[in-house]
């Protein structure tokens, strides 16, 4: 590990801490589209109307035609399920089929909301449940090497399927489904099992149900719990993460800064959703993925390394604001400096271990060479090997293995069974390295770790000081600019108004309270 | 040794004409000899009659890997081949500035954009930006040239009201997701709609991306495609030309 | 997802029958568009059309090498291939030992030598000597048998010799250095020898090495042949099961 | 650099110096044919006769008939070119055509022969030309990175030109001609162009000098002096190194020990040979390669690395018994642990540590993994890279690639091709390694270091109690046992008449004493 000056440290969280805070403000004050579907899916809403239209949509669309859906969608259901005796469920496919209007269930003040408390409770229950499988498969394990991550993104989930049974076959401990290009800018959940997607797969509730049950028999088979990621960022966070915590997933892509930057969603939406996305998560014991990793592919890794480092510190207190354990905390980073570079597996060791130092609870997320890779898949392999050194020399604990096809395809199942080998290999081959080496504490990469994160904290100064919505417009994050104003989904960001309630993510956060205590 | 290329080319190991290649691929068997044999048996097809499997790996009960080296009995004559591509000797900036300054009467318009659900930018950016890349600068550096990237995420039907609104000359546009195809079917989609939309014949439409060339764009409708290791010299050089022949905004 | 074998197997990448398949090799072409395009045509050629070059490089001013990705448009039915194997089940160190003591009157001499100028010895100790490889005990720690091994660079001439000195039943050949097929010339040489000398059928004669295979074997009338990954275990059970066939040695 | 007990060292030198000076008694009582014709070539004999065989091989195996070779040629040929006033090679055209018999000119006392400094002087010019040619292009040099050393071996020298241009280009420093299999058998040096060999080229003097010329010409395009090598050692060793004096080798395979053990040469004949041969490739100013990473192709690399470290220090003994400098011992070490093993790299780290740490001055050849190369391509790339980060780490000087078909064919272009790409990459990307770590003094490299040290020390005094003879009688080096009378070309040994002189190698010893007394 690396010692490092812990004023400055410390001066970092501070900032960062500030500049959560000052966005929780409006996180606080709104609601989204998103958010009130979520909500209805933790009250025991699923499935599709005839048109396949999720029932949630279908609901919240109703009452943003004919009511007010900043008073929130509790607001209305509390009373119509009271009054009804009908499930959440059963009311949403009546809606569907235009036999009820929920408006009518308007009040002038709060309802209540513990009236929904029988339709949360077994969601809830499952969701406990959930963890405990969870907690139980691997409280024999203990956590030394690195997780080795691989992602499937056939776009069709039987293949996925026969592709992530292969990983599992040959040592991955963690299957990502990649979702297909553009779902995250649907402003819903695909219903059901599909066969057709484009750089990935769908992300639906059957869909990764399926996945589960799959890792779950090959996981038996191996002799190990095998863990299963998707992606929540994009416009339904927390619809995602709440199907991941129902249906164990247990690592998840969430990460606002990520939308707004390479998937232009409006910043407010996003923001605003992440909250609660992390809550659940939080709840669910979900370790949740950030995207810092992602600036290095638009930005240059060694020019902007601290633009990282800065991002982590500012998503961890965005993630402790949501009770969120720092054990869940996979903040990510990436091994993206150009290869042509003199010295760069030293500039990224230390930007590696800089991270693990600053970070030492989070099991950080450590992304392959994307952007470097090219067509020569020789070169390629060299590429990751040189990565994978770094990630098991620095101790990192969620390794994402490289692909020697990076630049050509998304992963054949050969591509993966060479970069599985590939990662034992240096595993076995580097174990006791942290053991062998000390660091030179006048050296390259002590000094390079010092100047990434002096450059770090003064950025957090300065995005302290100007704001977190005004840094993005000056594109401080992968020199990409986003503006209030602009970008997807805003239209489905609603004040919330006095009347508003989210029982749900009370219930989670009063659970999450007790347990910091406890 | 004799250095001049021959008719017949074959590929090459360590001997002149010895067909040495190599192979890999995955098949649906389960790793045995008969597997093994199936391998060979493809190569054999591929006219690798002596394929030797170097290496074979299961990738569960079901797949395997192999890696083959063997000789190739086809031979190619690359005087009977044609090079399909946009532009064959490009110009340079200067070249570029100094033909738009030599031959048209106004700036000419640039309007890109990734489109479809591509999310990836650094291709057009590349090609647009002042900054460029890898050292070669973009469209908007070039003087006599106005450039308007749009971004990514960018529908087939906004680029199209875009390029019309700020009179464009060229329509650019970036591909990089190419997985099942999407391209294929997003870039048809674009030359239909100009086509419904009887607006075909006012843009110079151009294609580029990771796994585009000259060839495919053509057989889609477009009049170039850029792949990679071409930039903005390349597009430019292609686009003065060939407006310059169609006549648009030039000297009278 | 039916995981049972079709007839018409293809390669696959991610997708049931997509036919990925991956080659590279040099041609000698300078790197540029049509060297691109030979590479290409030749790959249409081997059965895949639609082949991208994802890489190619310059060795120097004349040759450069290619990677290609693409679609392999052949199928092979596994259902038709024979697998020429010298044995299909091969029984374990116990299981020849036992086999030995219960049909054979004497021990079974095995004489073995890597010959010619080849040098490389650890292939034939690997299979003769006491310690074996990977785990895989050699001939010489298998009672009921006899193994003699002259070690490497051994003549023709000095092999049947010794063999016949030795009275043995099996003459072990390994054979690594196969560059411009040496040791093809070798291995016929010493089969042309032991027909000369009217002794071919005096003994079996198995050969062995990494790009040595049981259907070579055949074609260069050996008995049997034997490669990579297979062990004293594989060679001994062929050799007590066809010495038995053969009535040598066996109780009357 | 490791902090070794100094006393540890010298007591391994120590042991090595007398075993190799309990050598030098056998090898200063004998020649051999190789040497006798060495003598011939270095008083300008070349060239064949009408059968091909070459002149030098007729004019010892006539002395052998017809005379006593133990006299030496000097003995006989002295005294007929006074008298007849022709050179050495028109007499032995003359006894080619069976003009002239020898054996005519012997004498019952030791002859005069400076009789023939005529003709020596001219051959010394030109050894002494292209030394100084050496030295002068490489003046400018500062030997900071390793040299990439790569090998062609297409057993055709036209097609080795082709590949070694391509190398050239491609940023190699070192070409090595491998040569055909059962070349180092043949008792003499074949003659000509050739077209024809098996897993290498013949190495003749013509082959020799064509690809001379085409390095001087790769490398004036290039910008650089790329260096030649060839191989020495089997049964014309000193004819093989005498060669390559004349025709400018950089680098040559000089090693009794390699013969010995993997090509069952008898090991008097090899070391008497060798004597002479790295005389002349000291006084040529060549750096030899001795290979030591050979055991470790039979004997486990791990079990068996003490033995590598105590033949090097006994192979330095023998090189300075040979007046030869520090600097022109290219003592060889591989990196071959199986790289199932765990922490292989840092075992690898450690020995290879251990050898520049022990031979600081010497330029050790460094051999990549060649036994656990596979068929797998994509292993044998990772399995490369981390052998060129273990040169680079440890700042090794003579770089040999490792060639990712290494178990499949000798190198095709495009394999060295990706070897030089690969080492290139490593190189820039851990320049500043040495800067950046220290060494963990209780750490597991500086541990196993001292252990295989220490297991050196004792391999080295129990040889020195028996002998080097029976040292390689037991087995002690590759776990290959040969005896002293076994082995090919102990029919060309004899002992030395009271009557024989060597004036070539007395001339280049006056000189090689007066430059290390200089
Ligand atoms: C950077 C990157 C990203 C970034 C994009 C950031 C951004 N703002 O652009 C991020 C992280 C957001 C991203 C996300 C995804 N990506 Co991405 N990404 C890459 C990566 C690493 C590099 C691409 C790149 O920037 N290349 C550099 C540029 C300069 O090259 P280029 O685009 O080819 O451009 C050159 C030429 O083609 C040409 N050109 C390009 N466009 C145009 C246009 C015109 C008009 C002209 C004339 C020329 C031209 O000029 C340029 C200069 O020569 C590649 C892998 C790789 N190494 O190639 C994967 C890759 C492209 N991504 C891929 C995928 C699948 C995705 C995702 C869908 C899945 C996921 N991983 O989550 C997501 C979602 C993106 C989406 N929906 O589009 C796949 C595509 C597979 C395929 N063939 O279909 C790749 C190949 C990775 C992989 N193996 O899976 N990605
Ligand atoms: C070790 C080795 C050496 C050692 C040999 C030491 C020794 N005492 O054996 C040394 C360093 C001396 C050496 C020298 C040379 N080598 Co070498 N060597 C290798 C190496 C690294 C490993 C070979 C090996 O031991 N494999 C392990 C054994 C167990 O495998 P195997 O032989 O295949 O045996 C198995 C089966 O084939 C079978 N089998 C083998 N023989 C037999 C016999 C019978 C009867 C049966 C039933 C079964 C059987 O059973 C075994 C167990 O499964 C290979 C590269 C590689 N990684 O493969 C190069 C390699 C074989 N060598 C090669 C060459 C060219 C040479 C040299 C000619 C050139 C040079 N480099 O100087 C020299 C000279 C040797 C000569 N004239 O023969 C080439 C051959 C190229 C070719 N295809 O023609 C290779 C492939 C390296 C290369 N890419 O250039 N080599
Ligand atoms: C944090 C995060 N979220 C989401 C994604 C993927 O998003 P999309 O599905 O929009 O491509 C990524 C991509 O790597 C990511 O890093
Ligand atoms: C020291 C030494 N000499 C010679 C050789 C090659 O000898 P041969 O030509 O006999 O194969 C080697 C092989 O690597 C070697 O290490």
């Amino acid at each position: 590990m690396l010692k490092l000056d812990s004023k400055i440290v410390e001066s970092c969280r501070e900032a960062a801490r500030v500049i959560a805070e000052d966005v929780q403000k409006t996180i606080d004050a709104h609601t989204t589209d998103t958010i009130e579907r979520t909500i209805l899916r933790l009250l025991g809403v699923d499935g599709a109307d005839a048109f396949d239209v999720p029932l949630v949509n279908v609901v919240i669309d109703h009452i943003k035609e004919k009511g007010d859906l900043s008073k929130g969608v509790v607001h209305y259901l509390a009373n119509a399920v009271a009054e009804t005796g009908a499930t959440p469920k059963a009311l949403a496919l009546a809606i569907a089929e235009g036999d009820v209007d929920l408006t009518r269930y308007d009040a002038p003040e709060k309802v209540d909301a513990s009236l929904l408390d029988d339709a949360m409770a077994p969601m809830l229950q499952t969701i406990k449940k959930q963890r405990l499988k969870r907690l139980s498969a691997l409280k024999d394990k203990t956590a030394s090497a690195p997780e080795k991550y691989v992602i499937v993104a056939t776009g069709n989930i039987h293949e996925d399927i026969e592709q992530a049974i292969s990983a599992v076959a040959l040592g991955a401990d963690i299957i990502a489904v990649i979702r297909t290009t553009g779902q995250s800018l649907l402003d819903y959940v695909p219903e059901g099992l599909t066969r057709e997607g484009f750089g990935g797969t769908y992300a639906t509730q059957d869909n990764i149900r399926l996945m589960r049950q799959a890792l779950d028999d090959a996981g038996k088979e191996a002799g190990r719990y095998v863990k299963l990621v998707n992606y929540a960022s994009g416009l339904c966070m927390p619809e995602i993460a709440a199907i991941g915590a129902l249906e164990r997933l247990d690592m998840m892509l969430n990460d606002s800064l990520y939308g707004i930057i390479f998937r232009d969603i409006n910043m407010k939406r996003t923001f605003i959703d992440q909250y609660f996305s992390r809550v659940i998560s939080a709840y669910a014991d979900i370790t949740i993925n950030t995207g810092e990793d992602n600036y290095l592919t638009t930005a240059d890794a060694f020019d902007e390394a601290h633009t990282v480092t800065a991002s982590q510190f500012i998503n961890e207190q965005f993630a402790a604001k949501a009770h969120m354990d720092r054990r869940l905390m996979g903040l990510g980073h990436a091994y993206e400096i150009d290869p042509e570079k003199e010295n760069s597996f030293l500039y990224e060791y230390a930007q590696a271990l800089l991270a693990r130092t600053v970070f030492p609870d989070a099991p950080l997320k450590y992304m392959p060479p994307t952007k470097y890779m090219s067509g020569d898949i020789f070169k390629g392999v060299a590429q990751n090997t040189l990565f994978n050194i770094a990630t098991v020399a620095t101790g990192q604990k969620i390794h994402l293995l490289g692909m020697l096809t990076e630049a050509i395809h998304t992963p054949f199942m050969s591509d993966r069974a060479i970069a599985l080998e590939n990662a034992d290999y240096v595993e076995r081959a580097f174990r006791g390295f942290q053991d062998a080496f000390i660091l030179n504490p006048d050296g390259l990469i002590v000094e390079r770790a010092k100047e990434v994160l002096a450059e770090a904290e003064s950025l957090l100064h300065t995005i302290k000081a100007e704001g977190m919505f005004a840094a993005i417009a000056k594109g401080r994050f992968a020199n990409v600019s986003r503006t209030l104003a602009q970008g997807k989904g805003l239209s489905g960001v609603t004040p919330k108004h006095a009347v508003y309630q989210n029982p749900v993510m009370d219930a989670m956060l009063t659970t999450l309270k007790e347990e910091n205590d406890g | 040794m004799d250095r001049s290329p021959s008719v017949n080319i074959r590929p090459y190991g360590d001997t002149k004409n010895d067909g040495k290649i190599q192979i890999s691929f995955t098949l649906p068997l389960k790793n045995d000899a008969l597997g093994e044999e199936a391998a060979k048996a493809l190569a054999a097809k591929m006219g690798v009659p002596d394929a030797h499997v170097t290496h074979r790996k299961s990738l569960d009960e079901q797949y395997t890997f192999y890696i083959l080296y063997g000789t190739l009995t086809h031979v190619v004559d690359p005087s009977t081949l044609h090079v399909p591509l946009a532009t064959e000797a490009a110009m340079t900036k200067e070249e570029v500035e100094a033909f738009i300054a030599g031959h048209f009467q106004e700036e000419i318009v640039f309007i890109g954009a990734s489109t479809g659900t591509d999310a990836h930018t650094v291709g057009i950016d590349a090609i647009m930006n002042m900054k460029g890349y890898a050292g070669h600068y973009g469209l908007e550096r070039y003087s006599g040239v106005r450039a308007i990237n749009l971004g990514s995420q960018v529908d087939n039907e906004r680029l199209l009201e875009e390029a019309l609104k700020h009179e464009a000359d060229v329509i650019l546009i970036s591909q990089t997701v190419t997985q099942k195809n999407i391209h294929i079917q997003n870039l048809t989609a674009f030359i239909e709609l100009l086509e419904a939309e009887g607006r075909r014949d006012d843009f110079l439409v151009v294609v580029g991306g990771a796994r585009i060339n000259h060839a495919l764009a053509k057989e889609l409708g477009y009049d170039a495609g850029f792949g990679p290791k071409q930039y903005a010299a390349d597009v430019a050089s292609f686009c003065v030309v060939e407006l310059h022949r169609r006549g648009r905004k030039t000297f009278t």
